[in-house]
């Protein structure tokens, strides 16, 4: 099996599926003639024509809504956010009408487009740039929301993504671009379906419930904590919406303890409505509180000290560990 | 009205008949509706289009049917007759009945009829907009002629996302036509307070995009231009913009019951001089097209449709219940309860 | 003590600041010569001139952040969003603007401004216009998020968040517009602080935490509990950011029930944060699971009889509380 | 450059001299900036103003200093140092270092200087158009005579919230000039790539603001068209659109490599002549105004006091981990740990 980063992982999910099906398009700022600000589209423009990877001027709102109307009639956009932080700007388009058009017209027509992009801290960009927003997403009901950690599950899960009738928030953490990781590319149709966690390592004592790049950070804790002799288990859930409970509470009716971990601010975050429903599905199982690692709830400095202080890392997750223990 | 409509008339008495007879249709349908609301059958944001018809009509009437695409705010109900939507289920959406094109989930705001080309039904002002683009940029990418007419209003022509989108249509050349119904208020503010340059139509101006003002009350008017301007846009794959001056003779909504706060009742009365169905009548009258006794005939014949639209639609059910948890995704159940 | 209704109670909240303070002005859609869309303003455009009440254009970013920049120099704006959906379209500045600025400037700069306007469903407005946003702004650091469920905390809040020198998200239910109470309007000068919740109503078997609407919500479930031989406290948070979780909590220790209750969409609002809170403090005083009552994960739709499956009501909570009990 | 310039000197040598110190400053303090970012002592997004310094330079000479406002997007070191801010503290704070203005907690975007009326620092593109309004709106509602000055992008220029405050401005006749630095580019997308019509100053026109395309690299020209502008603006309190044609001689930000991917070398080369530092010597000598020694020493001098910037900067301490709570709110702590 190749070996490929996160990046080229989905850069090859990209031509899958523009090879496979001419309706598929992508837009979005300077993914064409400059490559993409983080390369994933690097080569597409010239592979592809301008006519489907489509430099877009800086007007989140105005090419996000274009998709949707594009998508309405059965194309396939593909919509870069430089960042998902620029997302917020398009809110209105993805809430609004590409979650609702379903719904509103009875079942009459959907929206089978994709909004992908970096969501999540990179290094030092500062308040505006470093948001997490699939929380806030995946609170949206019309919508799924995809958080892979893996480059076969960003290869396989933005080919699903972009075979959805429905729209999906596809996230990308920066920090994730350059890990790499064996990738299916050869494997026939290799797609990796929404809704199904996945174990990315398997423990005992406690169950640490993450997504994106907190899966890394989880399975660096659990490495701490087993030489401790606690054995962590890290579900890596991979899609917030559909979420995979039945996974999460299998595991944790075999724990008895869970952490949840995300990046995104702790208060509010998905990881609450993680930790309420294990809280309600397993009480009975569980032996100590639910805990939670989350990013601090501040805006993001730019200053790199403060910055650290602000995401998660492995020796915050193995105190929550400790704290619930 | 122009004085000299008498030598001009382009259409035949056929096709002026065809007109009178959708613009009636659409003021009684409307008058219905705001009955509707009254009487506790519809409910929620209600929006008609009285004062408004001739500019429906003319459009409409000069697009390619089932080819091209219309896509409007919330104040639509005219655009789905007009194309072919079965009135009886456009009043059924609007009392929230399964037999609306929606099946009762949209209601007046949110009406689509996606085979026909009418692609809704959006109560976000100016977020249609882009959606517009969209459908012109979709038909673009696959070669195909169509035309998309994106309707909004002066309120909207202000919103941030609408010149976005003039941008990327100029840009990329989308066959696509705004057209900036003026009637004159956006809810209680008027025109003068809400807009620096009355002129809506200059809003093409900074993306090199055609753009006119023209009137919205003269049908016969209003369909020559719409036909001028379509077949140019289907013909030159470019944008357009127009501004069309017509009037709201009815609150902005159902519930907008105190229009002294934004006018005077001298400015309504004056303005029905522009009535789109009083000045057809009296072209129709000054040139011979139609007797006043057949027109009123006309009129009763109308309304009683629209009486019979009304009580069909009134027979159609409300949603079960269970309905409330259909169509939210294409593939995928949600999680039931509270 | 006069009894005025909630909308009244706001405008004279409206009245008192800005008659105390020149600086105070209000900007909105239709706010002025058309007295507000659901009449909160109603008679300010006479009484303070078209400079301090201004009617703006239907562009939520551009008022938004216009206000934002004269809060920056200490202009008092507050802003009226005709709904609090329509507040979408101005995320970004309330987001990446005024909550950011205090922060963003190291201090330098503070943003004392409210954004105040119904959120939550009305009657019929369908999908796009029934949203609850307040678990998405209690979300993020910087903002304050107020939601009075009574006139007299509608009053005494609103005066508190004008005089706040950061930006608040004033939150009015539009089914509360009516809703008759008590206001000390003449006691000097009432207002009432943030992060203090109110004990709607004691009880000593199940605490319903609740706010906006679905207090009263909750006190007709304790109604209906009563009849059983239930006693249910409720809680009535007020503010969710801050949060008095010490109220909460006092009052779980003494029932050790708890049910959340909101009418925002159940999955990711901000009830799964208090309840994720409480499984997290309260675990040794609970003797069952944290239950929810929340909206259904759907886009509203339009029928009433679909609507109102939407919303909880009193049963749902009453089933809830029966579901742990 | 004009050929005329030797007959059409208005500004006195001293002030000459003080635009030329001014804009080395600037190019030598970005030419450093780059430097702290290669060599890590600077992160995140850095824009550098290096080919737009006669813009800056020329307008924020021509205002009240310490009345007026200012406010600019992410490229916007320039701005502070000529307002006032030590340049010390400026370069602290793109080190992140507690002495910047905002104790390390902006950055290279996020600069202010609140009391010398420097209002930052923004970087959603666009979204800080408003708030250049709201500091006019707030001078008019209080009566002052400040002019605000409100800097973005050729890319910013596209974006819909600009439109809605440009509306805003001229419904509300703020006193606020929308500066468009024309640079060519937004990021690796050339201008005609992103704007249907590249004369970007038309964007005033559908508000009925007055609007000018001007030059941005000869400083004097640039001295005397802003406080012509400036002084029309306080005087008759209403909006103004300026379009400033300059250059970005660098990349779009300090991490931005591959400045082929959207330029060639030739247009570089070409476009060296328009540079601002270029014309400023030229039309010192041609007009006996400076020698080139004179020059070159003022330059050497000035190299030296931005390494005694840059070393100061660095001695600066980083902030203390506790600080991340600062902040946040006014009155409020908020809750502590992961
Ligand atoms: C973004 C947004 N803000 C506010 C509203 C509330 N609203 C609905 S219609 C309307 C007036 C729109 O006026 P105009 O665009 O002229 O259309 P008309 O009603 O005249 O057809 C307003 C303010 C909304 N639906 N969306
Ligand atoms: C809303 C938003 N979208 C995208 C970006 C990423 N971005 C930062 S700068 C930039 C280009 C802006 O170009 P321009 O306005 O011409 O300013 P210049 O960099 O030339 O000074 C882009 C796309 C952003 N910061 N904000
Ligand atoms: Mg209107
Ligand atoms: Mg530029």
């Amino acid at each position: 099996m190749p070996t490929l980063t996160y990046r080229d992982a989905l850069r090859q999910a990209l031509i899958d599926e523009m090879d496979r099906d001419p309706e598929v398009f992508l837009i979005g700022e300077d993914i064409g003639r400059y490559q993409g600000t983080f390369r994933v589209t690097q080569g597409l423009f010239d592979k592809y024509g301008k006519d489907r990877v489509i430099d877009a001027p800086i007007t989140e709102p105005g090419f996000t809504g274009m998709a949707v109307g594009a998508a309405m009639v059965g194309l396939r956009p593909v919509v870069e956010m430089m960042t998902m932080s620029f997302s917020i700007l398009a809110l209105d388009q993805v809430i609004n009408s590409a979650a609702k058009v379903h719904s509103m017209t009875g079942g009459q027509a959907s929206v089978p487009m994709v909004i992908r992009g970096p969501g999540g801290h990179a290094n030092q960009l500062s308040a505006q740039h470093s948001h997490s927003l699939e929380g806030w997403y995946a609170h949206v009901p019309g919508l799924k929301v995809v958080v892979p950690a893996t480059p076969a599950d960003a290869y396989g899960m933005l080919k699903t993504a972009i075979r959805d009738d429905n729209p999906v928030i596809f996230t990308e953490n920066p920090g994730l671009y350059a890990l790499k990781g064996e990738v299916p590319t050869e494997s026939g149709d290799f797609t990796v379906p929404f809704g199904k966690a996945r174990i990315a390592r398997e423990g005992t004592d406690v169950t640490l419930v993450a997504y994106s790049r907190m899966v890394s950070v989880c399975e660096a804790a659990a490495d701490l904590l087993e030489k401790d002799g606690i054995s962590a288990e890290v579900v890596d859930v991979r899609s917030l919406l559909p979420l995979d409970t039945e996974t999460i509470y299998a595991s944790i009716q075999k724990t008895n303890r869970a952490v949840v971990v995300y990046e995104d601010w702790r208060s509010g975050g998905f990881g609450a409505e993680i930790a309420a429903r294990i809280g309600e599905e397993c009480f009975d199982s569980l032996d100590a509180p639910v805990g939670r690692v989350g990013g601090l709830n501040v805006p993001t400095p730019y200053s790199r000290v403060l910055e650290l202080e602000c995401i998660p890392n492995e020796h915050d997750v193995v105190a929550a560990v400790r704290k619930i223990g | 009205m122009p004085k000299s409509v008498k030598q001009s008339l382009t259409q035949s008495p056929t096709e002026i008949e065809k007109y009178f007879r959708e613009m009636v249709l659409i003021r009684k349908f409307e008058e219905k509706c705001n009955v509707a609301y009254r009487t506790g059958k519809a409910g929620g944001y209600l929006h008609v289009y009285i004062g408004q018809e001739a500019t429906g009509v003319g459009w409409i009437n000069s697009l390619k049917l089932g080819w091209d695409y219309v896509i409007a705010a919330y104040r639509i109900h005219a655009f789905p007759i007009l194309m072919g939507t079965e009135p009886v289920a456009c009043m059924a959406e609007i009392m929230g009945r399964v037999d609306g094109p929606s099946r009762g989930k949209g209601g007046s705001m949110h009406i689509y009829d996606i085979p026909r080309g009418f692609f809704g039904g959006w109560g976000i002002v100016g977020g249609h907009t882009p959606l517009g683009a969209g459908l012109a940029f979709a038909a673009k990418y696959r070669k195909e002629d169509r035309v998309t007419l994106c309707f909004l209003g002066d309120g909207a022509a202000n919103a941030g996302v609408f010149f976005e989108t003039l941008n990327m249509a100029a840009l990329w050349d989308l066959p696509v036509i705004f057209i900036i119904e003026n009637n004159e208020f956006a809810m209680g503010t008027r025109l003068e307070y809400h807009a620096a340059d009355t002129e809506l139509h200059k809003r093409g101006f900074p993306f090199g995009i055609k753009h006119e003002r023209l009137d919205g009350m003269n049908v016969l008017q209003v369909k020559e231009d719409a036909q001028r301007i379509i077949d140019w846009v289907r013909e030159n794959q470019k944008p357009y913009v127009v501004e069309v001056m017509n009037y709201r003779f009815v609150g902005h909504g159902a519930a907008d019951n105190d229009q002294t706060l934004y006018r005077t009742a001298e400015e309504v009365e004056q303005n029905k001089e522009r009535d789109p169905l009083h000045i057809l009548r009296k072209i129709m009258m000054e040139n011979n097209i139609m007797t006043e006794e057949k027109m009123e005939a006309i009129e009763s014949e109308i309304e009683e449709q629209v009486e019979e639209i009304y009580s069909q639609a009134l027979e159609s059910p409300h949603p079960e219940k269970s309905e409330v948890y259909d169509h939210i995704y294409t593939d995928m159940p949600v999680e039931k309860g509270h």
